[in-house]
């Protein structure tokens, strides 16, 4: 299995910082990708990277009116709600991507995200290309 | 005498005109209409044939109005600019014309999107005022827009629709004049409930002299229950329907009974309104009713006291 | 400038079913602007579907291009390499873009990647608004710089019909009435005796009605002498 | 491998925690066999000073042009390996980090830690390699000098700090003379007397240009040397500076809305009207139901000592009384001024006497009869044009929205402009003191250093693929795109704070990040990938 997550620079890679120094596990089968801030992902990233085989890809801004650039993570947000839509026209489940917001100091809240996606590709099995390798 | 219509003579003579609306079945049948003038008949000098309520294929209204003409009613047909580019108008009002049609309502029409074909294509070459422009270029010049002679000039007795109740309403007046100007002969309201601004519209049009250069007939509307007055005042543009109507309507007994006795009473003020040369009643999918409205409202005399102008 | 909208991604998938080469070509004029058809959505769309044929297994080959101008042969010329061989091009610009690419590969299927919309003004980021019915007989100077061939859904000349309340067209109450603003804006100018003249039929031959439409700039085109000085071919 | 690059590698022999969750040998030798890297060595503790001389000199041996620091977290991190990499005569951003530590060896088990380690180290050097030297210039000179706007008490404060840092100060005014604003309402009274000696020594500080009964007409400029237009009298003066400070007067009034005038309630006995009823205003003109202030409460304790026998009365939703306010409440209660809390906007009905309709938060539905009805009303007439010029937004109070998110509540989206904001806290003048010093605080930070940072992480546009459709303009919080000259966007380095939300956003694909190039987004992605499918 392979999750890759998109996170800013910002609350939520505090958050994921703040999850190690607590110790906190998680499936290593997940993988960041630190970005300035959420607002500067596009679709076509997160689409090359399904096509890659990622099972699931997540992204994680601040908190909304929290944004450390004031609005990143309402921009990154309407993107991947475009980018489930064009997931679900595909026939690869849009429930694959998901966007969150964190505060820095959410390291449990962090976990929990990486936890549920990983359940989520349980559920929804792998990504038919990853599997089909 | 432009068209020698019954209208018109009616209303050159200075009397209380009342007009009724047919509307045209879903059907290639004429049954209900033939049923509908049966039952109407002496109960109005001319009655309205509508094109394609409410953007749903209907028979024609030219078809229809020779149906009438065929049971010895009057007919009014109504031309929308929704579905003809100007040749196909012009070449059925002639044609109109020459089975017997006197009497056209020139009007836009209602969106096709309200329809049960959204996907049309709508037309508008003309608007409704350009309209009324053409056809009294065909009656007074014998030509048509273009220039181009006619052999014969339709005799026509022209009609235009106004609504007191759109906006801008301080344009509404307006409108009407230019109306006038651009050749109509009578008017028929959108279906009045709110009095007070109809009498306020009423009232911008005699300071502007329009009531003695057009024959205005009041548009009234029998409602049936207070679901459909909320509809009208929710869902329909361009309509307002007081609240004191809704809650009459609401609290009678006999709610159609109640809605009979509104009309009526409305007929009955609006009669009284200077300017107001009659009644246009549209009892839509309600036409037996006619009748009784017309009777109650102690209209029914078809017999005219020349003395009196639009009593 | 010209506004249009991606089609369906589902109709896109119909449309090059069949072929196997293909090339997404977009464009970086209006349609980028209106963000139909610029450079990332040509991005965006053929990522989709390369993903789509990989999980379908349709074996499209999907290469992306934009051009500066997709309705401007010279631009359009420089797709000759990324042509070859393709036996499709989806082409995200408008539809003169698409006309355009059409006539200069005339033995590749050019299929329509965007629905072709109107002429009107981005409102504020991502709101696209109709403006211009292109009639060929502009009447801005009567209606208070609004235009009722298109703003108007009944296209009339003459006021606002009867449907008309609030501010708002018949057909929606998202939808303003031009002839309210053509009102409101006249009275802001003082103008409302323009109001009062009829507007007699309009004249639709400089519309559609003419056919395509031409319009020549005698002083812009080249003589037969300067193109044969140039050595141009035609 | 792009041309001419040469990757080295640093381990730190602390990346996998104190423990060692995986085998940093292995993972040297997995980090050896990339044909990217150039070398790889594990460096003990390279944040420790040993640590780091050896980095620079294991960095200048190999003459690599970028590296990888494989260690922990490099959140805090960054400015070290800046000094490294410029110590070694490298790009001071010339190095990628892998967060081995956090992101690894303190999340998973160690058989999955050690194969997670080569992927995260990996990924690294994939970035490295797509790595392009940014624009960068940390010490862009600035100019010394910072341009305060207001009148009053916190434009009074902001520019004497500034001063007191030898900063030279130019107040911009809109007021004739330069006198102490009286209606400052100061919950210490050492304060009070502290802020009137400061405001006097204002006037005659060297470092202070009073620029009076000007007004800014015009703004431009970058962040460290603005630019702007002052009218004053019919001329305009130009006037440069480095920093600007907004610091727009806030004026508190008490609006009589029925009855008895305010200047008759406080000079004499009250006649009529004893029955009076203390409002606080909403945003905007109307009533509101909001807190009541201190100054509130010091005006009903006005009224009642001028007046023993009226009843004074005070709404609002809260009470809060901060600080040494809580005295004045309690002195005020003992007055025995009435305070009723209120759920919603009262509604007033008739002329004097009127009725208010309230709704009491314990007792329900409440008539409550009064001679005359007073609000508190705070206007800062001054704000909105402050706010359109320097394009520092307003929020729903109407106040300027500033970016308090970042622990750094005067600075403002635009670099260099800092924003006190008026409406904060209890509407005490120590509070506004403080929004002076912070904001004071901060231009100084960015003008003693004479210089400022400019670069690195920026966007920037290609232009020969942008279409000029001012989506970057009008998404950037912070203002950094313009339309150039050419006709195509560009951005302003000086602004751009490289978020990258443009970037994603354009629809040319035009605009270029560095350190977050697709490039290097997509390599990192590809390499996490690897092997997937």
């Amino acid at each position: 299995m392979r999750i890759i997550g998109y996170i800013c620079d910002h609350a939520a890679y505090s958050a994921a910082d703040l999850a190690g120094q607590s110790g906190l596990r998680y499936s290593s089968d997940v993988v960041l990708i630190r970005l300035p801030c959420a607002g500067r992902l596009d679709i076509i990233q997160v689409l090359k990277a399904f096509r890659d085989g990622a099972d699931a890809v997540f992204v994680a801004g601040c908190l909304e009116k929290n944004c450390h650039h004031v609005y990143g993570n309402i921009e990154a947000r309407k993107r991947m709600e475009q980018a489930k839509g064009i997931l679900d026209a595909i026939g690869l489940n849009g429930k694959r991507l998901e966007m969150f917001n964190l505060a820095s100091n959410q390291d449990f809240k962090f976990k929990e995200i990486v936890d549920m996606m990983v359940k989520r590709v349980e559920e929804l099995g792998r990504n038919p290309l990853a599997v089909r390798a | 005498m432009k068209s020698g219509s019954n209208l018109e003579k009616v209303l050159d003579a200075g009397n209380f005109a009342v007009t009724a609306e047919i509307g045209p079945p879903k059907s290639a049948s004429a049954e209900s209409i033939i049923k509908h003038a049966k039952e109407m008949k002496g109960f109005a000098d001319a009655f309205n044939l509508t094109d394609n309520q409410t953007a749903m294929a209907r028979m024609s209204s030219i078809a229809s109005a020779v149906v009438l003409i065929r049971e010895g009613l009057e007919p009014v047909i109504q031309m929308t600019c929704r579905d003809r580019n100007r040749l196909a108008m012009q070449s059925d009002i002639l044609g109109a014309s020459a089975l017997g049609v006197r009497n056209v309502l020139c009007i836009s029409g209602d969106h096709q999107t309200f329809g049960n074909q959204r996907e049309a294509k709508n037309v508008y070459d003309l608007d409704s005022i350009q309209q009324l422009m053409v056809f009294k270029r065909m009656r007074d010049e014998g030509k048509v827009w273009s220039g181009e002679a006619l052999e014969v000039a339709p005799p026509l007795f022209l009609g235009a629709a106004a609504n007191p109740f759109a906006d801008p309403f301080e344009f509404r007046v307006t409108r009407l004049a230019k109306k006038v100007k651009a050749g109509a002969d009578f008017i028929q309201t959108q279906s009045i409930f709110d009095m007070e601004r109809f009498e306020r519209w009423m009232s911008m049009v005699r300071a502007k002299g329009l009531h003695e250069r057009v024959h205005i007939l009041a548009g009234v509307m029998p409602l049936k229950s207070h679901k459909v007055a909320l509809y009208l005042k929710n869902k329909v543009s361009g309509m307002i329907v007081p609240d004191g109507v809704i809650e009459r309507l609401k609290d009678a007994k006999d709610p159609k009974e109640e809605g009979i006795q509104i009309c009526v009473e409305q007929i009955q003020r609006l009669r009284g309104i200077e300017g107001v040369h009659g009644v246009h009643i549209m009892a839509v999918q309600w036409e037996e009713k006619v009748p009784e409205i017309v009777r109650k409202a102690g209209i029914d005399n078809r017999r005219r006291d020349p003395n009196l102008k639009h009593n | 400038m010209i506004i249009g909208e991606q089609k369906p991604f589902k109709e896109l998938c119909a449309l090059l079913d069949g072929h196997k080469e293909i090339l997404v070509a977009g464009c970086r004029s209006c349609v980028a602007i209106c963000l139909a058809g610029g450079e990332k959505e040509v991005g965006v769309v053929a990522e989709s579907l390369r993903l789509y044929s990989d999980l379908n297994g349709k074996e499209w080959r999907v290469d992306e291009v934009t051009v500066e101008r997709q309705c401007e042969k010279e631009f359009v010329l420089d797709l000759i390499e990324r042509t070859k061989g393709k036996d499709a091009v989806l082409s995200l610009a408008c539809g003169v873009g698409a006309q355009s690419v059409q006539s200069l590969y005339p033995g590749i299927r050019v299929l329509p990647g965007l629905n072709t919309s109107n002429m009107g003004a981005p409102e504020e980021q991502g709101v696209f608004v109709e403006k211009c019915g292109g009639c060929g007989d502009c009447v801005l100077h009567l209606t208070g710089g609004i235009c009722p061939i298109v703003r108007c859904a009944k296209s009339l000349l003459n006021g606002p019909c009867g449907g008309s309340q609030n501010g708002k067209c018949e057909i929606s109450p998202d939808v303003p009435c031009a002839w309210d603003q053509i009102y409101h804006s006249l009275e802001r100018l003082g103008r409302l005796d323009l109001l009062e003249e009829l507007i007699p039929p309009k004249n639709w031959l400089p519309s559609r009605s003419g056919g395509p439409r031409k319009i020549v700039r005698p002083e812009a085109v080249l003589t037969p002498v300067e193109k044969e000085l140039r050595g141009a071919k035609e | 491998m792009t041309d001419e690059t040469s990757i080295g590698v640093l381990i730190c022999s602390w990346a996998g925690g104190k423990d060692g969750a995986f085998d940093l040998q292995a993972l040297k030798d997995h980090a050896a066999r990339s044909p990217l890297v150039t070398f790889v060595a594990i460096v003990d503790r390279i944040c420790s000073s040993s640590g780091q001389s050896e980095a620079v000199e294991l960095l200048k041996r190999h003459k690599v042009d970028r590296f990888v620091v494989a260690a922990c977290s490099p959140g805090s991190k960054e400015p070290l390996y800046r000094r490294i990499s410029s110590l070694a005569g490298l790009h001071p951003l010339g190095f990628e980090s892998a967060n081995l530590r956090e992101q690894c060896a303190y999340v998973h088990d160690s058989p999955h830690a050690a194969e997670k380690a080569k992927v995260l180290i990996d990924m690294a050097i994939a970035k490295a390699d797509l790595w392009v030297p940014p624009p960068y210039e940390d010490e862009l000179p600035v100019t010394r000098r910072a341009a305060i706007i207001g009148d009053g008490l916190a434009a009074g404060i902001a520019a004497y700090e500034l001063a007191m840092q030898g900063i030279d100060v130019d107040l911009i005014m809109r007021s004739e003379g330069f006198e102490w604003p009286a209606d400052y309402l100061f919950e210490n009274r050492v304060a009070q007397h502290r802020a009137e000696q400061t405001m006097m020594a204002l006037a005659i500080h060297p470092r202070v240009n009073l620029v009076q009964a000007a007004e800014v007409v015009g703004f431009d400029g970058v962040p460290g040397s603005f630019g702007l237009m002052v009218e004053r009298y019919g001329d305009i003066l130009p006037i440069k500076c480095g920093a600007v400070v907004l610091a727009p007067h806030l004026e508190v009034k008490f609006k009589v809305l029925r009855g008895t005038q305010v200047g008759a309630l406080l000079s004499s006995d009250l006649q009529d009207g004893k029955r009076v009823v203390i409002l606080p205003g909403a945003t905007g003109s109307g009533v509101g139901c909001n807190c009541v202030s201190a100054r509130a409460v010091r005006f009903a304790q006005t009224v009642k000592e001028r007046s023993r026998d009226s009843q004074v009365m005070l709404m609002g939703r809260e009470m809060r009384a901060l600080g040494s306010c809580e005295s004045i409440y309690e002195e005020a209660q003992r007055q025995g001024i009435i305070f009723t809390r209120i759920e919603q906007v009262p509604v007033l009905e008739g002329e004097s006497p009127c009725t208010l309709k309230v709704m009491d938060a314990s007792l329900g539905e409440l008539a409550v009869k009064a001679d005359t009805v007073v609000m508190e009303t705070s206007d800062a007439p001054q704000l909105p044009s402050l706010s359109r010029l320097f394009g520092v937004p307003m929020d729903q109070k109407g106040d300027f929205l500033t970016l308090e998110t970042r622990l750094r509540s005067t600075e403002t989206m635009q670099r260099g402009v800092f924003a006190c904001r008026v409406r904060m806290g209890n509407m005490m003048a120590e509070d506004l003191m403080l929004e002076a010093k912070s904001a004071a605080s901060f231009a100084a930070e960015l003008l003693t250093k004479g210089t400022m940072e400019v670069g690195g992480a920026v966007a920037e546009v290609e232009p020969e693929k942008c279409s000029a459709c001012l989506a970057c303009v009008r998404i950037c919080p912070y203002g950094a795109p313009v339309i150039g000259e050419a006709g195509k966007a560009q951005i302003v380095m000086q602004k751009c704070q490289g978020c990258g939300i443009c970037v994603g956003l354009c629809p040319s694909k035009a605009i270029a990040m560095y350190g977050s190039s697709d490039a290097q987004l997509r390599a990192q992605a590809s390499v996490a990938l690897q092997g997937v499918r």
